[in-house]
């Protein structure tokens, strides 16, 4: 059975976290630029005159599609390297995958992997 | 040897300072009733050079100016969204290309050629021979480079105010009409011989702060009062949100490029190579500068933080506060102008912001409200009596300059406004000013021009293809 | 248990979205730029003599973790948000999550959210 | 019932990919563009002096959400049109939704595909 | 008081208009027969004023040429895709550094040294004993920069066609062999007193719309032959695919900043300072100016949508077709010439669309097809006969000088692609021209250079990096 | 008719070729105790257009060296990250208007005003009853406006090795001081008639390798060091990492920009019209374009790729190197001084990359390694001898050029690097002069600006809004 580990960094700890996933052996990951909301509030700035909110963050997601087995350890590698201690440090959260496919040679699920 | 003698009439714009060396170091008394002089071949020889060398000089101060294009293109395009970035540089592009031709066509003439105090009705086509006299040393050629230099100019100011919501059809039509009528009938008033020109004391506008800014300024608004504010900029209960431009560095860069642009608009309207030139890129200068600094402290102060796009809007301020007055005003002038511009415009950008005339890149206020300061300012702040001008009140030459500099402000912006509102009427009625809301929230690049300014690197074929990756984030 | 709401809308719906789930009381979540490709077609575009089409339009991606008796109620909220009844508006589906952690806290599930 | 296919692939193949997808009978989707890291090793680089790896890899990531019944041909289908057979082809991974609805009608699961 | 006569013969470049205006007034008689003239202290001096600032002015505008590489730069980076932004800027400054060295090794005695007909044989590295009677006023230092400049245009050219697929390593030779061989003898044919400036009816080319521009657009179009197009820029069935630029915003910054390089290009090929120079100035912008207005009506009326990048490329078009006849023809003709190079522009771009020379820029319908057409034009619209050209057939000075523009067109063009040809093969045959398919894919800023040319925000160390942002969507 | 003699001195910043033209051909020895001459009307006549030639030609040569300042804009921009662009504009905005005003106010006093062999002590603001005598031809105005181009020119440099870390309060504060105190005492020793003018060998540098970029490069050097490396530049072991500039179109538009302004910083630096100012434009473009090229080759060979960005320090450090003997070198001497300047930059860069002085655009290598580099080439291959300086050691003039030369840089690295020391420990000490580590993380813009330098479409509101897309990726 495969997982999918899905977690939102923030952006200057993504090397840290790749490294910390390549010393327990994973490689594939695939990795998306985006903005994220939540307690961390933003900032209030003024452009022209007019107040403005930024609010949307900066942040990395991390996917790591993996054997449902590793799935705890990757969440838990990725939690302890993205870790700040700070507001905003972000979530992890795993699901459940009923299929994985390598395109380039057809291998399946935790073959696949 | 030729004994007829020099002509050296300096053109209405020039300034005092100007006097033809040549004749002076002849040992002439330059007399205004024209006497006749014998020049030896010598002095004959070197006027000649001086007769080249003022063109020559007016035709790279006229390149200088045209650079400035480049710069407004930038300043445009860094202030508004990457949705329409294509759009806003296409109508840069083709206000200058239609405005070129079409004050070639009629609105040099119009400008410039002989008629009453309120138009020109001579001249069309460059008519070399209605122009045979030239200007001073300048010939027909370098004249009008120059002059077309500017009325692109004020042409262009407006594409920034009008940003992100005008039909390009309606804008192509507006800068034909802006730079055929519009803009040469105020030039035929200030610097062509007209009523202005003829006042008492003659209003006086050296390079322009209000004959092409405060123009480019007062049409800027009528136009983005005629579009109404774009989707987004208002909230409900009608309080400004702000929509920062999407390339600070393209705006900067384009502050950068018409600093230099204006050491040809500022020292190339003495209309010669004279010793007065240099003087009048220091005040350029240091306006400039003045007006950057004072902008940026002000904003820092009533905001909390140094904005950077004031910062720059502040700079072009203070230079076109200077513009009127940059041959008659001491250093200290100059920066006092500029500095006041450079409050002067972050209250604009704030109080128009406020009315709900939406102006993305300040255009209004830099160049409307500005160039009115400028104009006037030379009624303050001239330093002393001259051929052209009066001294201010603040050096003891009392009101008539500041009257006539008063008279000349409200005369022309009233004209341009009741002209722009025509036009813009004009066009609202027929082919329509405002694209419609979709294209608008998608951005006019794709939906006006057929791609995306910023196109990503995928192939895009029959079928399929991605919209730009930085035009993004909408629809 | 906690599942995941993931909502495509059209851009300028954004806020809009945000301010209503923040109405109800929702805080966190992650955007992504994306591009999609529906029945809302396209258009047939010349560039320097070649024909060619948009028909992949810019729109936004929303993400948001929750309590699974949350979900259909962010749901509905992001739907009623981002409606404007015409073609493109786009889509939301939810889907399980086994597990979730806040990066910060260590905390797990539903107390991560 | 719905599905989620999600495939990672190479940009250059997303136009073939479309493409297959369409004569299939499938419109709806969505794109974003991420970055991969995976076996396809990446390449190291020096800038000014200093060694660095280029090892995230530009590729683009597609979603589909669908009826289940079509989850394997669509997977299928995205594979043999992104398939080059060189190191780098991607990931394809199939996972269930619970809930699909289309904004713009209501529609809610099969209907709103 | 010396008293030796000043010889002021003008370099056959330069304009029959631009007589030497300090000699004239003197009172005496240019004689071509060159006749001593004993010419007073104070013209002395005059003349002396007159032959610094004649070299003043061509320094200014060689500058104001070489500025046109930015702007060729940012137009080819803008109409090209951004995975290989910084492999065109890299050729771009390269072409310019390579180019003046070979030019000034061994180029510019090609084009300008005594020799042949073909050729020129002496003055290698700027030999000053070679060189010491200057062209007119213009010494050695003057000269050599102005028309290193111009080689350094020939040869960019070349970079915006080839883009995206040609070895840095080949472009890096090439560029080394057009400006240190292929283009300095069509110089020599023209403006170094070779064949073609020894016709019956002398060639006419004032500032190069074939010496410079239609080499650049011929080796282009050979050079973009030998690659074959783009990965995915046709169709299995061989239709063209659309592969918009990533930054409109570039390439139309670009065209300004050619505009205002070509005040230089063009003004400055007067080679003095005379009262010639703005008349130039002034067809130069008005071909420029229709040439854009007209590419884009033509191109909203053909596609529907008024393409930025097309309006663009008018404008180029214009400038391109104005540049032989500029000092030739008076203003209507530039206008009439600026249009029609705004019409050919659009259909030859589509024409080699079809015909799969893809050219990512347009470069070869731009600078080939319209350099080819400006050279013609000047037998068609040349106002009137002078020292170095005779009116053209529309101003009833029948076709001699049509039939020699024909001849020297053909020639150049025929020689051009010759010895590109050759260049191309040997390239190819040796160092490979095109680079791996996966290099292609993948982008060439980061296979040939090591950055990609526009990094992400995080920071790259050993152990990881990300490929640039907006490069993305590739491999 | 006046027979007052004119005394035609050249500043000593002129090049010994450059003897006022219009005197020689007067025919009157030209002698250096200026005895009495009487010029004929004519004379006079010429030689007033020549001072108005003068003055128009280094008002042009001050312009396009302001224009140098978008270029260093756009280099620095170019060569850092997204999520600071905006700081880095409004850097190099602030200190050319900050610069200006503090140079005007005293710096310019300092640097020209009467005093002793150290420092000026009178003429402030501009005095003209202080600066009545003018420079050679050139006015106050004219002279000024020069001299403040470069004054900025040196200031501006350090922005960029300070990049993406300096409070802005700070760098604020910091370009007061150096264009007010610190540049304006260099100047004054070499320049403004002080106490390395008067060696026995006087030092020589013609337009500033030493006096504007050296300076810059040094005050860069300290700045860099006292903020330490940015956050990342370094692994835990100390070894380097990339983070490539954000841009490489930028920095190469920047590169070509500045080397089309060095058109107006070497040439200009004759403060005069005359037959000299071509040669040293040659020189110029031989020394750019070599460096550009050899630096290319060198890290071709050393990396295995031609580094773009390196190309371009390459093609500054040319420039950069020739500064000092551009009048005083041959054609070879500039390709040489150019090439090695090419060479010496690329490993420079590496060096400071080792030794943890982070300067992310390499100002430290090309304009404080390369601007000692060319200070002391002048000692080398300054040709022959003239009245400004002496022939160097390659070309049989022995080591007392040479010597002076040496004592020059290391005087004047001396006193900067102590100034320098003084103004950032005290701004450390009272203003602070990092950023948080926060700001840092998350970019400038946002944190000091209040806006990001790239912000995306999306219209902010009160209630919400997104940080740049391109600023993406921090945090
Ligand atoms: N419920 C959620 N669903 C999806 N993403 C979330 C959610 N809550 C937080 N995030 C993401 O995690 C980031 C950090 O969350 P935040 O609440 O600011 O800080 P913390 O996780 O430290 O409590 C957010 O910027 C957002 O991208
Ligand atoms: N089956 C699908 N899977 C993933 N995304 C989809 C799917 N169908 C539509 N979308 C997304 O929803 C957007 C809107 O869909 P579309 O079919 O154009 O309009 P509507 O939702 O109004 O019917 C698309 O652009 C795409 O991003
Ligand atoms: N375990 C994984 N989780 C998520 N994405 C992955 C995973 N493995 C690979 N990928 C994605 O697939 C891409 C290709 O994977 P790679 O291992 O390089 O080649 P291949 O799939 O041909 O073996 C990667 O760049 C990454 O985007």
């Amino acid at each position: 059975m495969v997982h999918l580990v899905t977690a939102v960094i923030k952006p200057h700890k993504l090397e840290e976290v790749k490294d910390a996933l390549s010393a327990i052996g994973i490689q594939g990951l695939t990795i998306t630029e985006v903005k994220g909301h939540g307690r961390q509030g933003g900032h209030t700035e003024t452009y022209r005159g007019a107040e403005y909110k930024i609010d949307l963050i900066p942040k990395v997601k991390i996917e790591v599609v993996c054997d449902t087995s590793d799935a705890d350890m990757i969440a838990d590698t990725i939690a302890a390297a993205a870790k700040t201690g700070k507001i905003g440090d972000g979530k992890i959260w795993v699901s459940p995958v009923d299929r994985l496919v390598r395109i380039r040679t057809g291998e399946r699920d935790a073959e696949a992997v | 040897m030729s004994s007829t003698r020099k002509r050296l009439v300096r053109a209405g714009v020039g300034g005092a300072v100007a006097i033809g060396t040549v004749a002076l170091l002849a040992g002439t008394a330059f007399a205004q009733d024209e006497e006749e002089v014998v020049l030896t071949a010598g002095e004959e020889a070197a006027a000649s050079v001086q007769a080249v060398l003022d063109n020559i000089w007016v035709l790279i101060a006229a390149v200088l100016v045209i650079f400035m294009q480049a710069g407004f293109a930038l300043v445009e395009a860094g202030l508004t969204r990457a949705k329409s970035v294509s759009n806003i540089m296409a109508k840069n592009l083709m206000d200058f290309c239609v405005g070129v031709l079409a004050f070639a066509a009629v609105g040099f003439a119009f400008a410039f050629g002989p008629g009453g105090g309120f138009i020109g009705t001579e001249g069309w086509f460059l008519n070399s021979e209605t122009f045979a006299e030239g200007w001073g040393n300048l010939s027909l050629p370098t004249f009008f480079l120059f002059q077309a230099a500017f009325a692109a100019t004020a042409a262009t100011i407006v594409s920034g105010a009008m940003a992100e919501r005008t039909k390009f059809k309606s804008y192509f039509v507006y800068s034909f009409l802006i730079t055929a009528f519009v803009y040469p009938i105020i030039v035929h008033w200030v610097w062509g011989g007209g009523w202005l020109s003829q006042l008492d004391t003659p209003y006086h506008d050296f390079a322009g702060s209000s004959v092409v800014h405060m123009v480019g300024g007062i049409a800027a608004a009528v136009g983005a009062a005629f579009l109404g504010p774009r989707i987004g900029k208002y909230t409900k209960d009608g309080k400004p949100r702000a929509i920062p431009g999407h390339s600070i560095p393209f705006a900067i860069i384009g502050v950068f490029i018409l600093f230099v642009g204006w050491f040809g608009f500022n020292p190339g309207s003495e209309l010669a190579a004279d010793a007065a030139v240099p003087g009048i890129a220091v005040t350029t200068l240091l306006a400039g500068a003045a007006g950057g600094v004072v902008a940026l402290l002000v904003v820092w102060l009533k905001e909390g933080k140094p904005d950077v796009a004031m910062a720059g809007n502040g700079v072009l301020a203070g230079l076109v506060g200077v513009t009127a007055g940059t041959a008659a005003v001491t250093n200290w002038g100059a920066v006092i102008i500029g500095s006041i511009a450079g409050i002067l415009v972050v209250f604009a950008v704030f109080f128009f912001d406020r009315i709900k005339i939406d102006d993305p890149v300040g255009a209004v206020s830099v160049h409307g409200v500005c160039g009115a300061w400028g104009a006037i300012a030379v009624g303050l702040f001239a330093a002393e009596d001259s051929d052209f001008w009066k001294a201010g009140l603040f050096y003891g030459g009392g009101t008539s300059q500041l009257v006539s500099q008063i008279i000349g402000v409200l005369a022309i912006a009233a004209f341009t406004a009741v002209a722009m509102v025509i036009v813009f009427a004009a066009l609202k009625a027929t082919l329509g000013l405002r694209v419609s809301e979709e294209e608008e929230i998608e951005g006019l690049d794709v939906h006006e021009h057929g791609v995306p300014g910023y196109a990503p690197d995928i192939a895009m074929g029959e079928s399929g293809g991605l919209a730009s990756s930085k035009e993004m984030a909408t629809t």
